[in-house]
């Protein structure tokens, strides 16, 4: 009866032998995507939509991320006009807002990878609608955390002495430096990332291309690198993407611990400590986590697509927030409990600092937005709730924005000479830059729905065509097929 | 056939982008190497053959290089102490003597230049190094209109530097920037 | 102007192309340089190579001996004179910051005429208009006409405006500043002139004293001979085997000086006098020390109650009886009276009472102890500071309309007087008035006719330094670089205009002024340059950068004129105490010094050193005194503004006047004293300066002491207010009550 | 050309003897071109000031005391400026023994300031201003950093350059003396003395022998070229 024949095509709907089947079914395919498959050109025409529905409400918000973009390119011209005065950096707070922005951006920019390439290795299923997403948001907040080193730098029109190559004054940059290592592992990271993006891509760049005329139509074909779907191709693609998944997990741990380096190599109290390389990972994987789900509710919402993202999705990332949530709690009380044992004077003075000056407020909320807020997903109301998601994510953002916030600017401020102490505001210009930050990557957003699915359905199908749903007794089971 | 076509298209469009890039780039070095090696409109035309082939050694005039680090433009008083009796009718001539008696300097252009945060000392190298003018300047005994021989950048300096027997003192960092 | 000087004509013409390339800096160059070779070579000058002339700094009446570092022309850099034997190579850093006088934006460059007071409306004359027009307007005035100089004046021309009023029967010229003011000259003198019948300027001997007992002499800052007194500090603290001299600062707030005492006692204003007087009299009442020294205290002291003075001072009679023990016990000890005493109404007393100690320890005139100041040599002159009663008097002449024509020269009575003489009003009732300084000051705004002098790098001169440690020294001055603006040297000025005066061309009759240095140095003789022959010792006083012997001739001996013992009366403060409550005390900022600095952005962008504040006045109290009235401070309670340090502005108000100024919470001053440093509140004087800070002279009122030597501006009492303005306070520190607890750890203990 | 002789430029700094006068703050400006900042710029903690005084107050009034301690780049032997430079702008000189930093090569990442225990590096935040003619004073021998970069003290390395320079060229020796910075030059209590420790008579090695030496931050290990001594004992009994 649910027995499928292996000439049915996967999105017929088995014959229901009861009314109580039927609701068991009905049941399981409403949770399931992976079990909820239907005729491909309808998830198709779902997919590609969007692309081509542009509303008003679409347009004022392009609008407003496209100003919030120019309002930081021309903020930023400014800076390199008039020298970096205009901002709020002083001694001894040399490095504060923008390099919060990088390690913040570089931290969102590591949920994409942990989500497509590391549940792909692990065999996570659920993973499969919210893959793209993923990956996009990886790519657009590297390329934005990218972009604050060269905003950060003084000279910023010299800033390919930062790159290795031969040159006439035999001179190449120091690989003493974490900037560089910095530099090598970004750029590695970003490259992985945007080939990892778009191998993934290529089915749907093809099912674009098939479905698509006009200029669209030659775009697809480019980019699409001829793919025909032949077994060999997706064999290779499978390959491919196999050994990206396998090879880009480990750089991208090297990055955020890399990035942690720059901080932890330096012997400014408060930041040389041995524990910021994971804790640092930890905490990206929890920031990252946590904009992918900010990105998801609003693809959702905005492209309607319900049917491909539900409900089963966001309460397994919601999952994996609160494991992060606990295990960062983990990292922090150990960053915290060290130093303090150690009772150097600067670091005791940060603590007090934290615990009853002048930054306590930030730092509260920081603990309670990390801390204490991440805890409700403990229940399923709340895992559930797209509402209630969404604001605990926005609250790990902050959180996040401030525990960063917290480790440079306010750790630079206290220091070994007591003369030398600071307090950093920030000013407007770096006020800006930031805001107009946030909205490139969302900018980026809007201009790639436009342009690419931001649902990978290949992937769904795939996940489809390998799931069953096969009876054993009175229960009704999913199954699944593991491809050769 | 058609796919063809189009991928032809593609194709020639990439290659035009790719040659418009090469030949800007091309042409920015170009523009950046013709402005470095290019001879100034000096005030007064200076033939530095004349004065070499009359006998004149270079450090009658650059006096300074010996003592100083800077080679020193010689003074119009300095010009004027041959120049009274010599060629006195040439317009040139008469043009420095004008400076000389309405007191004031001749405008030379800077030929070689050096950025500015660039300290070399002639001193060190014509004395202690015992470098000749020739090595730098070129053959300025041939020269009707003195003009920069080579562009002194960094790797030129490095060129003769590295082969020094003590290149990585020589090569310090502080040696021509503070 | 001078034949002298026409070889330097040429310096400034250089080769740009060295001093033009650091303009930009790290940019890539823009466009070709354009070399600009000499016409005519000077001598002993090569493209690149610094030369060094040797000069005098007029930064203060001190006289160090310093060299210029000349390159193409430009003054790059000054330093001390390694052979004067008076600064030895060393230079404070009002010095250092001369070549900013030099190439002030603001120098005036040819003369000006005021077409109306105080507008700042300058119509631009020519040399000769403007020769003329002084020329008509001082023959017309006569004898009267007066001469408001300085203290930093040089000796040619207060020599030349001392002949050319003589001549014309005018009054003598007076010499009168803030600075010798705040530091006593006047008092120095008299109370010597009382005590030893000399009235030199004291020296003290501190490299080879073990104990010395400041009585608020804040001799490591501005005052009498900073750079001196430094490397006397230097030798103080190390002497031969592994000695180390002990300091004791008694002061109601801690100046550089006190900062680095070994013991430090914050004792009421004015109480100085009482102190001394107190340990002399333990001294002989406790027979301590040697029996010379009691003989010698029995004879000079007055005997005094110990507890009232303990009271008066806010000293213990434990500490009082301990500082005698020290003193009379010490090999070599010094009493230095301090520039607080000498605004308080019983300074004359006071002042004794401390030079009383140093005849009772009896090392007047003896290796590490006080001496005088060589005499100048005969044909010399070294303007004396006017006292305060001279300067009043003067002012009251040009009230009553006595004086045609004044002649300003350094000096900037406008501001260095406060209001309450009323210099603005008598200034009304003179019809001409001159004003010679190379940038329009408070005072120039006053004047009909600026004819602006060099500054002391272009100018010919010379100086007799004074206070001069054991030999007469006789610094030289000369022009370093060709003028940078068209100034011309007043010397000359004064002399082209007595050629038309025939009183004043018999005096003077001089083709220039490089004429009348020549004369002069000629008739010292030979000094440690040695060499015969005028021609000699003139290229000689240049090259060394002056005159003097080169063996110290031994100290005449001085006898104590004392027969009657000393008493001090307690000072009498100006002000209701129960409505002000707080003693103010005034104090020579340590960089500006009276005001002069103020004007010269390096001085003013230096920090304080105590405060660490730059560019601003304030207003030094005790955190617990900012605390009782509410007042948010640096030291107090962190406020924050857009990330910087931000204090209460407060209004102190005398029973004379008011001013507003931020708060500085200083730990080191006491809780019932307010310290307010002297120097800002420029109405005019440069850009560096203008509408900067306060003027705390508005504080003060218009008596003189007694004796009329000083104005009484230290007893004055002075009531806090908020305003309710808070301002970010320009300082370098930043964190609150920078302790070194912190950091011991860093620091080993000192 | 004759071998150059391994140099460590070192300087004595004698906290008893500072009187925390400002006359090396001022003469370092003159000689190094370094800019004066506006108020409000100071205010914002901006100030550059390649060598300052820092004041440390001690106690509690009346007990209360002052301490001054000169702080300038430490020239430190193992400099944790250096590799945290990305372009080598913060390098060591093998020459010179010093610290150096390469204006030109700058790019103006600040780490060097993050890693720098002292905090005295300064960062040129806007571009240096001398309002005409001031500029005429400027050091032809130093570089005008421009925006952008960092900038700290050098030990005078232009003198030290130019007095090299001399003795190659005289073909002689540098003598003890020969060489000072502008700071130590002025000092007028000669709290500052500089030298180099390599040779055995001069007179810093004889000074860094004393008793009441100390490093700044010595538990850091960054084996600075500046020794300080801590303030004597007096043999008065009181």
């Amino acid at each position: 009866m649910s027995e499928r024949k292996t000439d049915q095509a996967f999105w017929r709907r088995p014959a229901i032998a009861d009314e109580t089947e039927a609701h068991q079914i009905e049941d399981v395919r409403q949770q399931h995507l992976l079990l909820d498959p239907r005729y491909p050109l309808d998830s198709d025409r779902d997919v590609l939509d969007p692309m081509y529905r542009s509303s008003k409400r679409y347009w004022f918000f392009f609008a407003l991320f496209a100003g919030l973009v120019l309002m930081m390119f021309t903020t930023w011209t400014v800076q390199m006009w008039l020298g970096l005065g205009i901002t709020g950096l002083k001694r001894p707070t040399m490095w504060a807002l923008y390099i919060v922005n990088f390690v913040y951006f570089i931290g969102i920019g590591h949920a994409g990878t942990f989500i497509s390439a590391a549940l792909r290795v692990l065999k996570v299923e659920w993973r499969r609608p919210i893959s793209r997403a993923a990956e996009l948001v990886t790519v657009f907040g590297l390329m934005t955390a990218a972009l604050f080193p060269l905003i950060h730098l003084g000279r910023t029109w010299k800033f390919y002495w930062l790159i290795p190559y031969p040159n006439e004054r035999q001179l190449w940059p120091s690989f003493h430096s974490p900037l560089l290592w910095d530099l090598t592992a970004i750029t590695t990271y970003l490259s992985c990332s945007i080939l990892f993006a778009y191998i993934s891509l290529l089915p749907d760049l093809a099912m674009a291309r098939d479905h698509t005329s006009g200029w669209r139509h030659i775009l697809y074909s480019v980019l699409a690198l001829g793919w025909r779907g032949t077994e060999r191709e997706w064999s290779n693609h499978e390959t491919a993407l196999n050994i990206f998944s396998y090879a880009i997990i480990p750089v991208m741990f090297s990055v955020h611990t890399i990035v942690s380096w720059d901080f932890a190599m330096a012997i400014q109290p408060g930041w040389h400590s041995t524990i910021f390389g994971p804790y640092f990972v930890v905490g990206a994987l929890f920031s990252g986590a946590g904009a992918v789900i900010i990105a998801l509710t609003i693809i959702r919402k905005a492209m309607r697509l319900q049917y491909f993202l539900r409900t089963e999705h966001l309460e397994g990332m919601a999952k994996l927030m609160l494991l992060l949530s606990f295990a960062w709690d983990y990292f922090y009380f150990n960053d915290v409990l060290v130093p303090w044992y150690g009772q150097a004077p600067v670091e005791k003075s940060l603590f007090a600092l934290f615990a009853s000056g002048r930054v306590a407020p930030l730092f509260y909320l920081m603990i309670f937005a990390n801390a204490i807020v991440p805890v409700t997903l403990v229940f399923k109301r709340v895992r559930t709730s797209i509402v209630g998601l969404f604001i605990v994510s926005l609250f790990i953002q902050i959180g996040m924005y401030i525990e960063r916030f917290l480790i440079v600017p306010v750790g630079l401020g206290q220091n070994e000479i007591p003369f030398a102490w600071g307090v950093y505001v920030p000013y407007l210009p770096e006020s800006l830059i930031s805001i107009g930050a946030f909205g490139l990557v969302i900018f980026l957003f809007f201009l790639i729905s436009r342009f690419f699915p931001l649902i990978p359905s290949w992937e769904v199908y795939e996940g489809q065509v390998l799931q069953g749903l096969r009876r054993i007794g009175r229960a009704i089971l999913p199954t699944r097929a593991e491809p050769d | 056939m058609r796919a063809t076509m189009k991928s032809f298209r593609v194709r020639l469009i990439a290659f035009g982008i790719f040659v418009v890039v090469i030949l800007l780039l091309a042409g920015g070095v170009f523009v950046v190497q013709a402005q470095a090696q290019a001879t100034p409109q000096q005030p007064v035309p200076f033939p530095h053959v004349n004065m070499v082939q009359s006998g004149i050694p270079c450090l009658f005039c650059h006096a300074d290089a010996i003592r100083s680090p800077t080679a020193g433009i010689p003074s119009v008083e300095k010009c004027m102490g041959c120049h009274k009796f010599i060629a006195t009718n040439t317009p040139a001539i008469q043009k420095v003597a004008d400076y000389y008696q309405r007191g004031q300097p001749i405008p030379w252009v800077r030929v070689n230049r050096l950025p500015r945060f660039v300290y070399f000392s002639h001193q060190v190298h014509v004395v202690a190094g015992a470098l000749n003018c020739e090595r730098c300047h070129g053959d300025v005994g041939r020269m009707t209109e003195f003009q920069p021989v080579a562009r002194m950048t960094m790797g030129w300096c490095l060129n003769c530097h590295n082969a020094q027997p003590e290149a990585d003192r020589l090569k310090d960092c502080v040696v021509c920037h503070r | 102007m001078t034949r002298g000087i026409t070889r330097r004509e040429f310096i400034r013409i250089g080769v740009v192309g060295a001093a033009a390339a650091v303009l930009t800096g790290c940019l890539p160059p823009r466009a070709w340089v354009v070399l600009e070779p000499y016409v005519r070579p000077p001598e002993e000058q090569l493209a690149g190579v610094a030369t060094w002339y040797a000069s005098t700094c007029r930064q203060c009446p001190a006289g160090c001996g310093i060299v210029v570092r000349i390159m193409n022309g430009r003054a790059l850099k000054i330093e001390g004179n390694p052979e004067h034997p008076l600064n030895r190579g060393k230079l404070c850093a009002r010095g250092q910051a001369g070549v900013q006088l030099l190439y002030h934006p603001d120098r005036l460059s040819g003369p000006a005429q005021q077409t109306q007071r105080g507008t700042r409306q300058f119509k631009s004359l020519s040399w000769n208009d403007a020769l003329n027009l002084l020329y008509s307007k001082l023959q017309a005035a006569g004898s009267a006409t007066a001469v408001w100089g300085d203290s930093t004046m040089s000796g040619h021309l207060a020599d030349i405006f001392a002949r050319y009023t003589k001549a014309i029967s005018a009054p003598a010229p007076i010499f009168f500043d803030l600075y010798t003011l705040f530091n006593g000259y006047s008092v120095l003198s008299k109370t010597n002139q009382q005590l030893f019948g000399s009235s030199a300027l004291p020296i003290y001997d501190l490299a080879h004293a073990d104990v010395v007992f400041s009585f608020g002499a804040d001799f490591l800052s501005a005052a009498l001979s900073q750079t001196r007194y430094g490397v006397e500090y230097g030798a103080f603290r190390s002497q031969p085997l592994g000695k180390r001299g002990f300091l004791v600062q008694l002061e109601p707030r801690m100046t550089i000086t006190g900062a680095k005492a070994d013991r430090w006692h914050a004792i009421k204003p004015g109480a100085e006098g009482l102190i001394a007087q107190a340990i002399a009299s333990i001294i002989a009442d406790q027979k301590l020390g040697s029996v010379e020294r009691q003989t010698r205290a029995q004879t000079v002291a007055a005997r005094v109650d110990v507890n009232s003075v303990a009271a008066a001072s806010g000293l213990s009679v434990d500490d009082l009886t301990n500082l005698a023990r020290i003193f009379a016990a010490a090999d070599h000890p010094i009493a230095i009276p301090g520039a607080a005493l000498n605004g308080q109404n019983n300074v004359a007393q006071a002042a004794s009472a401390v030079q009383a100690l140093n005849i009772i320890a009896g090392n007047i005139a003896q290796p590490g102890g006080m001496g005088m100041s060589a005499s100048a040599p005969a044909g010399l002159i070294k303007p004396t500071p006017s006292s305060f009663a001279d300067a009043q008097a003067l002012v009251e002449q040009m009230r009553a309309g006595r004086i045609q024509a004044l002649l300003v020269h350094g000096a900037n009575p406008a501001f260095d007087l406060p209001d309450k003489i009323g210099f603005a009003d008598a200034v009304k009732n003179v019809p001409f008035v001159v004003s010679f300084a190379p940038i329009v000051d408070e005072t120039a705004r006053y004047a009909d006719l600026i004819l602006p002098d060099r500054t002391y790098l272009e100018s010919w001169g010379y100086d007799v330094v004074a206070p001069s440690f054991g030999q007469p020294i006789v610094s030289g001055q000369q022009p370093v670089v060709t003028p940078v603006f068209d100034a011309r040297a007043t010397a000359d000025v004064m002399l082209t205009v007595a050629r038309g005066i025939p009183a004043a061309a018999r005096a003077l009759p001089y083709a220039d002024e490089v004429a009348f240095l020549k004369e002069t140095v000629a008739a010292l003789g030979s000094g440690a340059a040695g060499g015969a022959g005028a021609d000699v010792l003139w290229a000689r006083f240049q090259q060394h950068g002056g005159w003097w012997q080169s063996t110290i001739p031994a100290a005449t001996p001085l006898q104590s004129k004392i027969t009657a013992p000393i008493t001090v009366s307690s000072t009498q403060f100006q002000g209701d105490e129960k409505e002000y409550p707080y003693f103010l005390h005034l104090f020579l900022s340590d960089l500006l010094s009276d005001g002069r600095g103020a004007k010269l952005p390096w001085l003013q962008g230096s920090p304080d050193p105590m405060t660490t504040i730059a560019w601003q006045t304030w207003v030094e109290m005790h955190p617990e005194t900012a605390q009782k009235l509410g007042i948010t401070s640096a030291q107090v309670e962190v406020g924050f503004q857009r990330g910087t340090l931000i204090s209460d502005v407060v209004q102190v108000t005398s029973p004379f006047g008011a001013i507003e100024a931020p708060v500085y919470a200083h730990p080191g001053i006491r809780p019932d004293t307010i310290a307010i440093p002297i120097g800002q509140g420029h109405t005019d004087d440069g850009r560096y300066a203008r509408d900067r800070g306060a003027n705390a002279l508005r504080l003060v009122g218009a008596q003189a002491d007694a004796t009329g030597s000083s104005l009484l501006w230290a007893g004055v009492r002075v009531k806090i207010a908020r305003t309710g303005r808070q301002i970010s306070l320009a300082t370098f520190e930043f964190t609150p009550g920078v302790t070194r607890g912190f950091i011991n750890a860093a620091f080993p203990g000192q | 050309m004759a071998k150059t002789p391994h140099r460590e430029w070192a300087m004595i700094i004698d906290l008893d003897k500072c009187t925390g006068c400002g006359a090396c703050v001022v003469a370092c400006h003159a000689e190094n071109n370094v800019p004066i900042q506006t108020e409000q710029e100071i205010a914002r903690g901006r100030g550059i000031h390649w060598i300052h005084i820092e004041r440390y107050w001690e106690g509690a009034f009346p007990r209360v005391k002052a301490n001054f301690l000169p702080l300038l780049c430490q020239q430190c032997e193992r400099a944790p400026c250096e590799p945290v430079c990305p372009v080598y702008a913060s390098v060591r000189s093998d020459r010179e023994n010093l610290n150096l930093q390469v204006y030109n090569r700058c790019v103006g990442t600040r780490y060097c300031q993050n890693n720098d225990p002292y905090k005295v590096r300064f960062f040129n935040w806007f571009e240096p201003v001398f309002d005409e003619p001031l500029n005429q004073q400027l050091n032809p021998d130093v570089t005008v950093r421009s925006a952008g970069v960092m900038e700290k003290c050098t030990f005078c390395v232009q003198r030290i350059r130019r007095a090299e320079e001399r003795a190659l060229a005289e073909n002689r020796a540098l003598r003890d003396g020969e060489v000072i910075p502008a700071c130590v030059q002025t000092c007028p209590p000669s709290a500052l003395v500089f030298g180099d420790l390599a040779d055995p008579n001069s007179a810093v090695a004889k000074l860094a022998g004393d008793r009441r030496k100390f490093k700044l931050l010595e538990h850091l290990g960054t084996e600075p070229a500046i020794v300080y001594l801590k303030g004597g004992e007096s043999n008065v009994r009181a």
